[in-house]
């Protein structure tokens, strides 16, 4: 039993990372926000799962949280959103695809590396796997944030790096604050959400690309 | 008794360069005018000018101050002093520890020091000139003298003159090229010191070359005697200078008897005489040099006085 | 329930925020935001006499955060004092209006409670979380101004804020997931003191990792170079009395949790010693932040850089190590939080009477306005570690225990030293002397912290007194 | 005795925070500097009998500073004499301030930092461990930059005041360094300590060499010494007298105390680095002085020749010591340390000199001067000695630590090292090149302001200044006077300070009769400044009253020889660029010096121009490349301020992975 266990987490933690992939391949928003939704949807399973096998209930609820919060409402935010700013079907990478995916790949080799150095003991075996996983979801999370210059992709690769964390954070065995820190990270993306809201509602800028907002740089250059 | 004698001793020699400081550039006058073919002034005759200038009364510029009119007087003392410290016929007079070698050639910069100063009082060109000159040819000729210093008291162990004379005298001291090359460095740097050719011309009034001739210009009557008196008395001690160290045959050693001390003072004299003839015999053969070229002339002094030190090592080692 | 500051520095706080969230008026919120901090800080300051409650799972106090807390409660007091006479003439010239001035004293109050509840939190879990709360409620505060510049600035520190946070987050999980096997599952893994108590035992590889993650995560906070792109602005476009907490309380505050780390790293002997990427930083940041000070156009960027100039000089003396290395770098945070809050007091000052930021537009203010020119002066000084401040003292024991250790590295701090003081004096003599410039007002804001802050700072650097050696000695030793 | 030492400190420093309040009335200066005169004299007291007593060395341990260390003082021969010479020095600006600061537009902007100033640098002398003696040697820099900053208005003085306290920030780091060196990461900071720990000749030699770039640029040694011209001249006088007369020597005692005192055996070799560096620095300094047009310049660069010369006398020293001839190296320290009181003394008196004249005329600008002999005759008498005894001439005090200097230098033979036999008398040529030059740079400061004829307006109507300026000069010039003629007493006096800094002393001079100089009885040089002086008093007076007396005593006023041209323009003169001109010639490479002369085309009616230009090398070398240098890094820094969100997420990010991938390449 805990051998079948330990590869549904396994194989879940494993589609998080595919996902995160599928999102840096992905080049237009809407499609980018759909592939983001899956990931959370993943997420939430894979959350749930650990909840069913460690048998900690509070799981369940940062699973739910997943669920709602990150696989429903802000995607759907997001969507409304992109439409009124007509930027749906944007491209907007600053380097290519297909290095983009070659650095994931490094950088997924790179977590798997550190986290299988960590000295092996039994029962942390899964964790170490888990770990490996979360990382590299993490990093591909980050790396999103740096190729793409549209806010809207950034915040959904702020909010896949986080994904990475909630699973790692399940993955520790009998972690406290489970909970506590995903609702606070739901606080912080919404007022991400609400930031990039603001940035356009208060029309200072004629759309949310961050370059666009850096026109001003506090000190003008002379 | 026995201070009274050297007391007494100190006092002659100090009357003896007085006296025949005239004398002595009455002598060079004279040769020169032999060696040119013209006959010339007797060899009195500076003893005449001073005591008409003495009697004349002072014409002072409108604008002299105290300085210049005390100037003068500072200049003939510090000379005078310094060339009283410089043993002549004997040594270890009873003062003679009072000053030594470096002494002696910052009591002769102290005088050009004033000599300067009152070329610039009364605010004419002429003044400004002749100090600005003169300054820079003490930039060169004083350093020069000390190498000269520094060359002669290493050989003799002391900067006190009657030391290194009694050295001089003694047979520890060979032939040494350093001394040599001070020898050289020293007469280059007197003949500076002493506004003679090729430096400067003692004849001349012509503005554009003169430079203590300049400076002196607005003085008259007794300051002018006091300032002539100075310029032979510095001529004088040079040439006792070069006498005493490099010839030192004939002085007196320190005690010595009435003998010796005579001795000493035909050798002193008989050295005034060769000095002033040489020096006559130099200044017309060869001619003035422009007043930016003595830099080099002097530098080349300073060279000399800096090898003749370092040779000394080398020769010490040997 | 019994007399408990720990708790009462967060309770009080927590309520004062509530109360001010309801307040209306901006007059009484203000004077009530001095009052809360002075109950903080007095309980802060009972700390020294009540007998230290014993360690619990969420709180502690020993003697490294008590240093902390004390001075961050007292600056706060100071910074209150300071707001209450700065941000009325906020008022009157519009920048602010009395909605958001509520919100403001509300605000200060929350960060006031997350900075607390993360010094004297025992828990690393709870200090990520307190961490977080801070930085938040000072991104709405540097926004306050809704201007443009101050959104820009906002939503820079935010980003990069965030990011740091989720960093150290991961850095924390991996804390405990080495701890776990040792310390059973749940809560003991995650109290600090259980954790650096049993340090040794834990897998140094993975705190190796964890480390990486934490001081890149709370190194964002500190304000570290490279990863300190939102200070400056942060600071440049906030309220004044932001600028001075930012750079006088929370950049200590997340100095205070990367020290904790440290510890637990140096504990473990076989795990990846902490220093040299301490140092490496350090180095990096000063020497940048020196070279940023010299095309500064703007005053209070131009202390911004200067913070983060110091930050950098703090961690290469704890990456030094050793007794008087570490002694060093506590003196050298408390000194800089208190001049550089002093200083952002007189700077507060400058640009309400200049009615501008610009260093090019501030002249001659020792002419114009001598008590605040003069202190400017002394406080620039300090800063730039001219004696008789105990900045003074603290370069001193850095530069000469270091340059016998590794001589290179103390040459390089000294070059960067070198640089940021002839930056500093450039502006300073710009600021300071000549002609007086603009229109000449009076002062708006009171200049009493500004002057007690130099006060103390000169105490210290020229007597210290004896308690404070004490822990400081104690502390250095616990830091290894 | 320490304790007195301190009680004046304190007061001094109770008097600036007084003064800081005090109202900005007409009565505030006169109660400030009288009050920091009779302090002075107090300190100057106590460095006297603790001299002629030579007791044994007192200290005493406060309560400040370091928490575990405290703060140590301690009073022995060496701090005795220099806290003598500040004494003095204090006390002579402090009463020629009385008077003098009267003209000051702003004393609020000077009293609260000059007895605090005085203070501080009591402390420096006073202190006996390392962090004691590098916060009062901070706080002696700040407070003497307030003082710089005076007459803040004008730009150059916020430059030089802003180049001044730069290059005091890195002095002192450079000693931070080297005390480092000295106390190892231990941190054993008092000066007992150090004194005990040995530590080998190359670290020896290191500290050395930081001593040289930290204490020598306070001191103006070159090339560190670009501030110096800048900034002594920009204070007020009496502040550019301490700064120069004082503040130098400060920074020579806390050479002199580390170097000699506690570093231990130093390598021959380190020798000529400190004589050279003397010697450059002296030359290069006096040229500099005869081509400035500026007074108060002119003494500036002349106090940097000063401590160029005292610099050789101390690496003299060192070779000495490290040849194991302490007497040899008596001979030489006390030369030095007589010239650092001798140049206190004319210094001081020169600078007050130049604020006379600056207050009489409003210029300091040598070209505007002239003929003030007859409107200030007594500052102008008074001038006269001062520039007498800087130009080292007999008998008076500079030639007494020349002539010991030059003694020191013909002792070289004794060296075992070639290198220094050939060295030493070198350095000696040189330095006599410098009091050559000295005499001609004095001649030209002293004849173009005070002879000839006024150049301006201002020097015309000139009047002479007040009593208090007068004494403090009168007192100064009497003391140069006296240390050139009794110059025994000064010897037998440094003799505690000699022995601590060179383990020896010289043999007392007190029996010698007529006041003889023997320094070396061995071999009997000797100099008596009594005799010189008396001889050249009687000769001169007598020759004087003889000419009068059987000559004639008439005096007829008339008009200069105008040589064809009369009433010329004061402008015909020689000025103070003319006068320099066969200087800047023969050494122009060594000042960088261009003359420019324009000469208008023929016909043209317009008048031909003359320029001529110095310039400092070590500006042009070291300076300007390395200001170039910080520009462009600060330049290339600036550009990362300007990147958007996106990019400083990647700095970030990209230095987590370099960290992580290091990490997994690490294990």
């Amino acid at each position: 039993m805990p051998d079948l266990a330990f590869d549904i987490a396994h194989m879940l933690a494993g589609s998080l990372v595919l996902v995160s992939f599928m999102m840096i391949y992905q080049d237009r928003l809407s499609a980018l926000l759909n592939t983001f939704a899956l990931q959370a949807l993943l997420l939430a399973a894979a959350v749930g799962w650990q909840a069913y096998i460690q048998g900690a209930s509070h799981l369940y609820a940062s699973a739910g949280i997943a669920l709602v919060f990150k696989a429903i409402i802000v995607p759907w935010a997001l969507h409304k959103m992109i439409q009124r700013l007509g930027i749906h079907r944007e491209v907007e990478t600053v380097v290519g695809v297909v290095p983009t995916m070659l650095a994931g790949m490094g950088l997924v080799a790179l977590s798997i590396l550190l986290m299988l150095q960590l000295t092996e003991t039994a029962e942390s075996a899964l964790a170490r796997e888990d770990l490996a996983f979360s990382l590299s979801v993490i990093l591909l999370g980050m790396l999103m944030m740096v190729t793409r210059r549209n806010a809207v992709s950034q915040v959904v690769g702020f909010m896949s790096l986080e994904n990475g964390l909630i699973l790692a954070t399940t993955g520790a065995q009998g972690m406290p604050f489970v909970v506590e820190i995903s609702v606070a990270f739901s606080v912080l993306i919404a007022m991400i959400v609400i930031g990039v809201f603001l940035f356009r509602i208060r029309e200072r800028f004629d759309s949310v690309d961050t370059e666009a907002i850096e026109h001003f740089r506090g000190e003008k250059r002379s | 008794m026995e201070l009274i004698g050297n007391l007494l001793l100190q006092g002659v020699q100090m009357f003896l360069v007085l006296v025949l400081a005239p004398g002595l550039t009455g002598l060079v006058r004279k040769a020169k005018a032999r060696l040119t073919r013209r006959r010339g002034a007797s060899v009195l005759q500076p003893y005449r000018d001073l005591w008409r200038l003495m009697q004349k009364e002072v014409i002072l510029a409108d604008n002299a101050s105290w300085l210049f009119r005390v100037s003068p007087y500072m200049i003939v003392a510090a000379t005078w002093v310094a060339a009283s410290l410089v043993p002549t016929f004997a040594i270890g007079l009873e003062f003679s520890w009072t000053a030594d070698f470096i002494a002696i050639v910052a009591l002769l910069g102290s005088a050009r020091f004033f000599l300067a100063l009152a070329g610039m009082d009364v605010g004419t060109s002429f003044g400004g000139i002749g100090s600005s000159r003169e300054m820079m040819i003490g930039a060169f000729a004083e350093p020069a003298m000390l190498l000269v210093v520094f060359t002669v008291s290493l050989v003799a162990g002391s900067t006190q003159l009657s030391n290194v004379v009694a050295f001089m005298q003694s047979d520890a001291v060979g032939v040494r090229v350093s001394l040599a090359m001070a020898l050289v460095a020293l007469v280059i740097v007197a003949l500076a010191e002493n506004a003679r050719i090729p430096v400067d011309n003692p004849a001349t009034h012509l503005e554009l070359t003169m430079v203590h001739e300049a400076m002196v210009l607005e003085y008259s009557g007794r300051h002018l005697a006091m300032i002539e008196l100075a310029a032979s008395l510095k001529l004088l001690l040079y040439v006792a200078l070069i006498g005493a160290i490099f010839l030192p045959f004939g002085i007196g050693p320190a005690g010595t008897g009435f003998a010796g001390l005579a001795a000493g003072l035909v050798f002193f004299l008989v050295k005034l005489v060769g000095g002033g003839l040489l020096l006559a015999v130099l200044e017309t053969s060869v001619a003035k040099m422009r007043v930016f070229r003595v830099a080099e002339f002097l530098g080349a002094a300073l060279m000399l006085g800096l090898l003749g030190t370092l040779l000394l090592f080398v020769s010490r080692s040997l | 329930m019994s007399f408990d500051p720990p708790s009462l520095v967060l309770i009080v706080p927590a309520v004062a925020a509530a109360m001010l969230a309801l307040m209306p008026s901006y007059r009484a919120s203000a004077w009530i935001n001095v009052a809360a901090s002075l109950l903080t800080f007095l309980a802060a300051a009972s700390l020294f006499v009540v007998e230290r409650p014993e360690a619990g799972d969420y709180l502690h106090v020993d003697d490294l955060n008590i240093v902390f807390i004390v001075l961050n409660t007292f600056v706060g007091l100071t910074a209150a004092v300071f707001s209450a006479s700065y941000i009325g003439h906020e008022l009157q010239t519009g920048r602010v209006t009395p909605a958001n001035l509520r919100f403001y004293h509300a605000m200060y109050q929350v960060m006031m409670f997350g900075m607390n509840l993360a010094l004297v939190s025992n828990n690393i879990g709870l200090m990520w979380v307190a961490v977080e709360l801070a930085t938040l409620s000072t991104v709405l505060m540097v926004g306050l101004y809704r201007t443009h510049e101050a959104l820009e600035a906002a939503w820079k520190y935010f980003i990069l804020g965030s990011v740091g946070i989720a960093l150290a987050l991961f850095g924390t999980i991996l804390i405990y997931m080495a701890a776990q096997p040792i310390l059973g599952e749940g809560l003991p893994s995650m109290v600090s003191s259980k954790l650096i108590a049993s340090a040794a035992e834990l897998d140094p590889k993975m705190l190796n990792v964890a480390f990486v993650f934490l001081i890149v995560g709370y190194g964002t906070k500190v304000g570290l170079a490279p990863f300190h792109a939102w200070l400056p602005d942060a600071h440049a476009e906030g309220p004044t009395p932001i600028s001075a907490v930012l750079s006088g309380l929370l950049l200590n505050v997340a100095l205070y949790v990367v020290l904790r780390f440290k510890m637990l790293m140096a504990a473990n002997e076989t795990a990846l010693a902490p220093g040299p990427l301490m140092v490496a930083l350090g180095l990096l940041s000063l020497v940048f932040a020196a070279a940023m000070l010299y095309r500064r156009r703007d005053i209070k960027r131009l202390f911004a850089y200067s913070s983060i100039e110091h930050m950098g000089i703090i961690v290469f003396a704890f990456g030094m190590g050793g007794a008087l290395a570490n002694f060093a770098g506590l003196l050298h945070m408390v000194m800089h939080s208190l001049t550089k809050s002093a200083i952002f007091f007189a700077v507060g000052s400058i640009a309400q009477i200049k009615g501008t930021q610009r260093l090019a537009d501030i002249r001659g203010l020792t002419q114009s306005h001598p008590l605040l020119g003069w202190g400017l002066v002394i406080a620039v000084l300090s800063i730039a570690g001219m004696p008789p401040s105990g900045v003074f003292m603290s370069e001193f024991l850095v530069v000469t225990t270091s340059f016998s250790r590794a001589p290179i590295l103390a040459l390089v701090l000294v070059f960067g030293l070198v640089l940021a003081f002839a930056a500093l004096l450039l502006h300073l003599t710009g600021v300071a002397f000549g002609e007086p410039s603009g229109e000449d007002e009076p002062l708006h804001s009171t200049l009493v912290p500004l002057w007690l802050h130099l006060a103390l700072i000169m105490l210290i650097g020229l007597h210290m007194p004896g308690p404070m050696v004490e822990w400081f000695r104690s502390v250095a030793a616990l830091l290894g | 005795m320490i304790g007195a030492g301190l009680t004046i400190v304190g007061l001094l420093l109770v008097l600036s925070l007084a003064a800081a309040v005090l109202p900005n009335g007409p009565k505030t200066p006169v109660l400030v500097y009288g009050a920091s005169t009779a302090l002075c004299s107090g300190l100057a007291a106590i460095g006297f009998s603790a001299l002629a007593a030579s007791a044994d060395p007192v200290g005493l341990i406060l309560p400040i500073g370091l928490p575990w260390l405290g703060a140590h003082f301690r009073i022995d021969g060496l701090s005795a004499f220099f806290l003598l010479l500040l004494g003095i020095g204090g006390a002579a600006a402090s009463l020629y301030a009385i008077g003098y600061g009267r003209h000051e537009h702003e004393p609020h902007r000077t009293l609260p930092f000059y007895p605090g100033f005085l203070g501080a640098m009591a402390v420096v002398i006073l202190s006996d461990d390392a962090f004691t003696f590098l916060l009062s040697w901070e706080v002696m820099s700040l407070l003497s930059w307030a003082l710089v900053l005076t007459h803040h208005r004008a730009e150059d003085t916020r430059q030089a005041g802003y180049l001044y306290l730069v290059m005091a920030g890195f002095g002192t780091m450079v000693l931070l360094l080297a005390f480092g060196l000295m106390a190892g990461s231990g941190g054993s900071y008092d000066f007992a300590a150090i004194r005990e720990t040995g530590r080998n000749e190359m670290l020896a030699a290191a500290v050395l060499m930081l001593m040289l770039l930290g204490a020598g640029s306070k001191a103006g040694l070159m090339p560190m010494h670009v501030w110096l011209p800048v900034a002594h001249p920009a204070a007020p006088s009496h502040v550019s007298a301490l700064m120069s007369g004082v503040m130098t020597k400060v920074a020579i005692y806390g050479f002199v105390r580390v170097v000699f005192d506690l570093l231990g055996p130093l390598p021959w070799w380190a020798s000529p680095v400190v004589i050279v560096a003397g010697a450059l620095t002296a030359v290069i300094g006096i040229l500099f002085a005869i081509n400035d047009g500026d007074g108060k310049r002119v003494l500036a660069w002349s106090t940097i020749e000063n401590v160029g010369i005292i610099f050789a006398g101390l690496g003299l020293a060192v070779a000495f010591r490290a040849n194991a001839m302490p007497g040899l190296a008596a001979l030489a320290m006390t030369a030095a340390l007589i010239h650092a009181m001798n140049h206190m003394l004319f210094k001081s008196l020169l600078f007050m000199v130049a604020g006379a004249v600056l207050n009489a005329t409003g210029r300091r600008d040598l070209d505007a001067l002239g003929g003030l002999i007859h409107r200030m005759p007594v500052t102008a008498a008074l001038a006269l000695v001062g520039v007498t005894a800087i130009s080292a001439l007999p008998p008076l005090n500079g030639f007494v630590s020349e002539w010991l200097m030059f003694q020191s230098v013909l002792q070289s033979p004794q060296l075992a090292q070639p290198g220094l036999q050939f060295l030493v008398p070198a350095a000696g040529g040189v330095l006599a090149l410098t009091a050559a030059l000295a005499a001609t740079a004095f001649v030209r400061f002293f004849g173009v302001i005070f002879l000839g004829r006024a150049r301006s307006d201002p020097a015309a109507a000139a009047s002479e200044v007040d009593r208090w300026s007068l004494g403090a000069m009168a007192g100064l010039a009497a003391l140069c006077i006296l240390a050139g003629v009794l110059p025994g007493l000064l010897i037998d006096f440094v003799g505690p300070a000699v022995e601590i800094a060179s383990g020896d002393r010289l043999v007392s001079q007190a029996s010698n009769a007529w006041f003889t100089l023997v320094p070396l009885p061995q071999i009997d040089s000797s100099y008596s400044g009594f005799l010189v002086m008396a001889f050249v008093a009687i000769v001169g007076g007598g020759a004087a009253w003889t000419v009068h007396r059987i000559a004639s005593r008439g005096v007829r006023r008339g008009p200069a020889w105008d040589c064809g041209f009369p009433n010329a323009d004061p402008i015909t003169q020689y000025g103070a660029g003319s006068f320099a001109q066969p200087i800047r010639r023969s050494f122009g490479p060594v000042v960088a010096a261009r003359e420019t002369v324009f000469m208008p085309p023929p016909g043209d009616p317009s008048a031909a121009r003359h320029a001529a230009s110095t310039t400092d090398l070590a500006w042009r070398h070291l300076y300007t490349p390395l200001i170039a240098l910080v520009g462009a890094l600060a330049t290339r820094a600036n550009s990362l301020q300007f990147l958007t969100i996106r990019r400083y997420l990647s700095l970030v990010f990209g230095t987590l992975i370099l960290l992580l991938v290091g990490l997994a390449t690490w294990n």
